[in-house]
């Protein structure tokens, strides 16, 4: 009995350590997070205050909702750099529809949506049927898109809109800032979706192999033009709810997007290769990535070497990342 | 302005904290700003901050959340987006900080007051000062070609090019044979003149100082005879050392110099934090520097 | 002992949770044949890999020559005098066949790549293979058998001492295998040593001075072939004897449920004609290039078919695409098992469920509980050996990847299974688990239609044979009426 | 006697048909550039000018070097985002050591060039060694050399350099400007290189199967570190033309070169999987693209509408590169 109880003991502990391994390996970026959260908290009287923790929150939602965009693309085995510019031409059509024009600014939004699903879409096409490196397609509608921007705000911030939106980006339930409790709602259905629908799977399943997917059945095709249009679909939403908090669309609205997103999800443990991660990780990402701005501009870091920073700060949080998997390996 | 400034030091018992928002620092004049802030706050005891816009409204709006946060006494904003700004001050109302916008005027009553130039007047200086060129020089010509090297997303920069053009536009023998966005690049402005050398080019506009330069290293490198390259906006060694030996293309420039904004802001800035009224605007010197008075500038 | 050109000693290889090698002891003769035998996941290509230089981490000790080998790269192994042919085919994809021959082995004149010269060595050593291919050719348009063909022209062009070839024969036909064994006697007289791994029995006794087994990792027995037989031989590796290997049933067979009529796909196929009936096996046997592969793309709508018309159970039907074909009860097992057959990153789970992904919905939802028994159930009916269904299947032995492959159209459920080569690179144990479970599939009413291009499976387990020979039927026979002879006097 | 003269005749037509197939489909770009040229020249008379064609290869010296650069790594199946902003950083080291530190402009230059070959080397190393995708790695990289190029410059140009360096991008042998010479030469070592000597077989090798070519006992970590930092060597040597084109260096050289470079190789018919296509592609990519531009400025085409333009021709080379190797399958 007794060494029975002792194995079972055993075990347990066991168990425990296999899914705190795991989980710190899924979930590194958290760790990220706190470690720097705890540094921040020393070096700044204001950084572990209520105020600031919501305002990080803030400043990730918009970003949050378009990297949920990109992880999705990522774990395809892709990924888009026409987000960004996706952001601001679609926003920048709402904003021009309901401000300019004076339609309704729910059917202005709608607008956005589609076009921005349609942009997507555009670069699904040109991906599957087209075979244009995604690299290629996305840039060259990325370069359309900014130019539609541009045109259609003539380079000047359509600003002060409807206050019937105002709520998405500026408003609150109790102490929860609207935009927050839509971001994070939005990864609790992404997450679901990417792991316990037949459409997440098979983003999964081409991501890790499009050749094996499409001979397990799965229209690989369609696959990859549904995720480039739910990233488009993705980076409009964002699109808006950043155009709502700043309450104007400028040609820098959604500016480096693209980039900052594919960041989060790399930090966030997605894998550029395709097939691995979790969408969730894209959210922990973007948390980082905000965090650690926020921490720069409390400590009065001189902007010029901000850059060099958050380069350095990348390639390490990659690294660890590397390294962790190789010896969990 | 100095008793003031040491009334608030001393009243609050620590240093006056201020957060300045900067638009952009990768550019000459606005790194010269971002210096001058530092050196005058240092001068008069303040905490400051610098940050780096980026020309990007969202990153200019969390860098002044994060001021709010951090209990700034004063923020100091040139905003990239003077209308995407207003909710982010709308914050700072609520923490009852108070603003003061540099360079574009935000149209928020909450605002202390603008200090700021008229783009629109810089560019129809320049302008006049064209129009006696052409007049000086050009008179035996009848044509004279104008290409404009402007930034067209920019709307502070758009301003500048809608001065320029309500002098140009009335005059006859001017011709714009091009209108092109070089983005700040002087490669691209270089390569904007060198597309267009074969139809002859008698003046360039460049909106910024380094897309003047673009147009000047073009110009030497074609040999052209004559051509006036002006600039909308400069400052620093490389056009008054120009001006001042009397280039052979670079004739003339808008300056707008540093020290003056930064120290009309910082003054603006103390102004606000004491509860003093201010003028919406609070106008800077602004002058055109050419070889006769380019000295004035240089120290 | 200085005829011992090769010893192990005491040689041991961990992978996490499992000990692929385990205190191997053993000793390769100058100039022989050594087979190394063993079923799937034994570690006969773990081993090779340390004298590739892949894996540098292991315990125990090697001597070549007498002298102890430490490899620290690939490259370190070449300069020893080693060649390896891997088993799985790794060509720059993008690169001429030329190229890929000398891959890492360039010829130079005056310092600068030669490439006058190397084109026309490739070309003799692809035409001494009996093989008429462009040399100028990228490999990434070639089929998987003449990538073989071309890896082993890379690897017999090294000048070596030991050369090593791990299932060089799994995707050959014949044909090819009779040329690669005459190149093998050649290599021989010039005193060269081989390495050869292979699940096929009759290869070995025909080619092997020695037989190494292994089984979990450990070794077994070196023995020189004369002093076994088939029998002892596959007790050895599977530490049973299994009774008959091909365990074929007499069962009533049915109508014919599918029909192909004049299939033509221009410059690849033309004019094929067959039926399948319900409960039979039908074999398709053919060299290289015949164009089995090309046929059955084409059937299930992966490849676009010029002419001709498909009828299932007497009913005319347009398939226009790979799912259409699912979705009509027809399913493929791929013969590309890395690349096509697997999601290599993926869970083992996550691969067998992955085209019958209805069989775990529930509401429209994949529901992870019932997932997780479906793959456990065919995990275990199939005995895969993994050490547990999270695992990706990259880290299975080949012989357990196919065993996947196959799981995965067990759970599907499909009327009609097209096999093509379902047992490349498969042990003997594992095979006959395979027929097995063709045979129970027939038994349920279900047809199989099975490429492959070992003659004693087709004999052994088809109902029917259809001969193909350069894109077109050239035969069909009743499996008991056929012999290899006959099938080969068609097929050449 | 006859029926063997007409084979002879068929087989020479067959044979220079082929050739004329492969040409086509080895430099697609060359007819592109063909036809545009054609088009411009009905479209401007200033076009088909001495003067602009002089002017068309001068504004293409740095890009082209760069680009090569950037062939390489790609050929090597690898891109680098770092190139532009390495351009920036060390042509700005090299004017700050001569212009304010008055060093000896050639061995500033001689710095800037070492400096370029190590953050190449640095993104090869944190690529091969350290496994952190390369694109990430660059991306550090590229942020890393921005922060450093403001800090050495402090956003304010460097111009008026030493007249020793002048000749380098404003200098003539004859009527043909040095830089142009020096580009060409530059362009027929690096193909010499690609084809001819080991290292650029193993740049081969190892773009068209990294695995295989690590099993054939190709160094192909070291090759990855070598083409990484010749990428670097390029694209300092490129910033050095530049600079002495412009006689000047501020924060906006090179920018944007990192995606142009590529855009050149895609359309000089370089694929981005690596091991296919040749580094003179590049060039004709560059002139494409330079071309592309005169014709529009020259055409005095909206601004605002350039870069939809650019973007949808992008996607057309390519697009019609695909459907070319298509039909050629
Ligand atoms: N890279 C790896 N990581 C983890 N496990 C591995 C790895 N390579 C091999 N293994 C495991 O080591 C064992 C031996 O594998 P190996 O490939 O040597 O078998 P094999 O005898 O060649 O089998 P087969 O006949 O199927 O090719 C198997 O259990 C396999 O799952
Ligand atoms: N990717 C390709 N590019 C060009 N030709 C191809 C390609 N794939 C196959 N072929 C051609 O199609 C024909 C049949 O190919 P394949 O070798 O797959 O036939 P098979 O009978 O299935 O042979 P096996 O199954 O033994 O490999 C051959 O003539 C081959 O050259
Ligand atoms: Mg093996
Ligand atoms: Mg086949």
């Amino acid at each position: 009995m007794d060494t029975i109880k002792v194995n079972d003991r055993n075990t347990a502990i066991k168990y425990v350590g296999q899914q705190l391994s795991r989980f710190s390996k899924e979930y590194a970026a958290v760790f990220a997070i706190l470690i720097m959260g705890l540094v921040f908290s020393f070096m700044s009287p204001y950084f572990f205050t209520a105020q600031n923790i919501k305002n990080i929150f803030l400043q990730c939602s918009a970003l949050a909702i378009v990297a949920m965009g990109q992880a999705f693309i990522i774990l395809n085995g892709q990924f888009d750099m026409s987000l960004g510019q996706c952001v601001c031409f679609t926003s920048a059509v709402a904003a021009y529809l309901m401000k300019i024009e004076g339609i309704n600014p729910w059917l202005s939004i709608l607008v956005a949506l589609l076009l921005g699903c349609l942009v997507g879409l555009t670069n699904g096409v040109l991906f599957a049927y087209f075979k244009i490196p995604a690299f290629i397609a996305t840039l060259g509608l990325q370069m359309i898109c900014r130019s539609a921007a541009k045109i259609i705000t003539n380079a000047t911030p359509i600003a002060r809109l409807p206050d019937d939106i105002a709520f998405l980006g500026r408003g609150y339930i109790g102490i929860f800032p609207i935009c927050v409790i839509i971001m994070i709602a939005l990864y609790i259905v992404g997450q679901f979706v990417s792991r316990k629908t037949r459409f997440g799977r098979n983003i999964y399943a081409t991501g890790g192999g499009a050749e094996a997917a499409y001979f397990a059945g799965i229209n690989i095709k369609k696959t990859y033009c549904l995720t480039f249009a739910l990233g488009g679909l993705l980076a409009a939403f964002g699109g808006i709810i950043l155009m709502s908090r700043l309450d104007s669309v400028s040609l820098t609205n959604g500016n480096l997007y693209e980039f900052d997103s594919v960041i989060a999800c790399v930090i966030g443990g997605l894998s550029l290769t395709g097939g691995k991660g979790k969408v969730i990780g894209a959210l922990f990402g973007v948390i980082f990535l905000i965090i650690f701005f926020n921490g720069m501009t409390m400590m009065n870091i001189d902007p010029f070497y901000q850059d060099a920073i958050k380069g350095a700060v990348l390639v390490i949080a990659v690294l660890l990342d590397v390294f962790r998997n190789k010896r969990s390996k | 302005g100095a008793k003031t400034e040491e009334e608030v030091t001393e009243k609050e018992g620590k240093k006056l904290k201020v957060g300045v928002a900067l638009l952009y620092k990768g550019d000459e004049w606005l790194a010269a700003i971002s210096d001058e802030y530092e050196r005058q706050a240092a001068e008069l005891g303040y905490e400051i901050n610098v940050q780096d816009g980026n020309q990007d409204n969202e990153k200019q709006t969390q860098q002044i959340e994060n001021f709010i946060t951090q209990q700034y006494d004063v923020i100091i904003a040139s905003a990239a987006d003077a209308q995407g700004i207003i909710p982010a001050i709308q914050k700072a109302e609520e923490a009852g900080i108070p603003v003061v916008s540099t360079d574009t005027p935000i149209e928020y009553s909450y605002v202390s007051t603008c200090v700021a130039w008229d783009n629109y007047e810089t560019g129809v200086k320049l302008g006049e000062y064209a129009k006696k060129y052409i007049e000086e020089n050009y008179a035996d010509k009848e044509k004279v070609n104008l290409v404009m090297i402007n930034a067209p997303s920019y709307p502070h920069l758009v301003k500048r090019d809608e001065g320029f053009l309500s002098i140009i536009n009335t005059i006859d023998k001017v011709e714009i044979i091009a209108t092109q966005d070089a983005n700040g690049s002087r490669e691209v402005s270089a390569n904007i003149i060198n597309n267009n050398i074969a139809k002859g080019i008698d003046m360039v506009y460049g909106v910024v100082d380094n897309h003047a330069w673009g147009a000047v290293t073009a110009l030497e490198e074609a040999g052209a005879e004559e051509c006036a390259v002006l600039s909308c906006g400069g400052y620093g060694d490389e056009p008054f050392t120009a001006l001042s030996e009397n280039h052979k293309y670079y004739k003339a420039l808008i300056v707008v110099p540093p020290v003056d904004v930064v120290r009309d802001s910082l003054a603006a800035a103390v102004k606000a934090v004491n509860g003093e009224e201010l003028e919406d605007i609070t106008n800077t010197s602004f002058g055109l520097a050419d070889s006769s008075n380019v000295k004035d500038y240089m120290d | 002992m200085n005829n011992t050109i090769l010893q192990f000693k005491g040689i041991g290889k961990s992978f996490p949770g499992v000990k692929a090698l385990d205190n191997v002891s053993f000793e390769i003769k100058k100039g022989h044949v050594h087979a190394l035998m063993g079923e799937n996941g034994a570690g006969k290509s773990t081993l090779i890999k340390l004298l590739a230089g892949i894996y540098t981490n292991y315990e125990g000790e090697i001597y070549l020559d007498g002298e102890l080998l430490k490899l620290r790269t690939p490259n370190d192994a070449q300069k020893h005098g080693i060649s390896v042919v891997h088993q799985e085919i790794k060509l720059a994809e993008t690169l001429s066949i030329t190229e890929n021959i000398f891959l890492g082995n360039l010829i130079y004149k005056k310092g600068l790549v030669d490439w006058k010269e190397m084109k026309h060595r490739a070309q003799a050593m692809v035409e001494g293979l009996g093989m008429d291919l462009e040399v100028d050719m990228p490999v990434n348009q070639l089929t998987v058998a003449k990538k073989q063909i071309v890896e082993i022209c890379k690897a017999i062009n090294h000048d070596c001492k030991v050369l090593i070839m791990d299932e060089p024969s799994a995707t050959l036909t014949e044909k090819e295998l009779k040329i690669l064994f005459g190149i093998m006697d050649k290599l021989i007289k010039d005193g060269i040593t081989i390495i050869y791994i292979s699940h096929r029995m009759e290869e070995i006794f025909n080619l092997a001075n020695t037989i190494t087994v292994l089984r979990d990792g450990k070794h077994i027995d070196t023995l020189p072939v004369k002093e076994c037989d088939r029998k002892t031989l596959i007790k050895l590796m599977v530490g049973r004897s299994i009774g008959n290997e091909y365990p074929k049933e007499e069962i009533d067979i049915g109508d014919v449920i599918l029909k192909a009529e004049h299939l033509t796909r221009k410059k690849v196929f033309k004019d094929i004609s067959f039926e399948l009936r319900k409960g039979e096996i039908l074999g398709f046997s053919g060299l290289v290039g015949a164009g089995r592969t090309e046929v059955m793309r084409a059937l299930v709508g992966i490849d676009h078919l010029d002419s001709g018309a498909v009828y299932l159970k007497g009913k005319k039907i347009l398939i226009k695409s790979f799912q259409n074909a699912i979705a009509n009860g027809l399913g493929l097992i791929p013969e590309d098992r890395r690349q096509q057959g697997l999601v290599q990153i993926a869970p083992v789970k996550e691969n067998i469920c992955m085209v019958g992904r209805n069989k775990v919905t529930r509401h429209g939802l994949i529901q992870a509980s019932m997932e997780k028994d479906m793959s456990k159930h065919y995990v275990d009916k199939l005995d895969i050996a993994t050490p547990n269904i999270e695992t990706e299947v990259q880290y299975l032995s080949g012989g357990n990847q196919q065993k996947v492959v196959i799981a995965k159209w067990l759970l599907e459920d499909s009327e009609i299974i097209i096999m093509d080569e379902p047992t490349r690179g498969i042990d003997v144990g594992a095979k006959s688990e395979i027929y097995r479970l063709m045979c129970a599939l027939v038994k349920q009413g279900k047809s199989i239609i099975m490429i492959s291009s070992e003659l004693p499976e087709l004999l052994g387990m088809c109902d029917r044979i259809m001969v193909m020979h350069e894109g077109k039927l050239v035969g069909e026979m009743a499996a008991r009426k056929a012999t290899q002879e006959k099938i080969m006097e068609l097929c050449t």
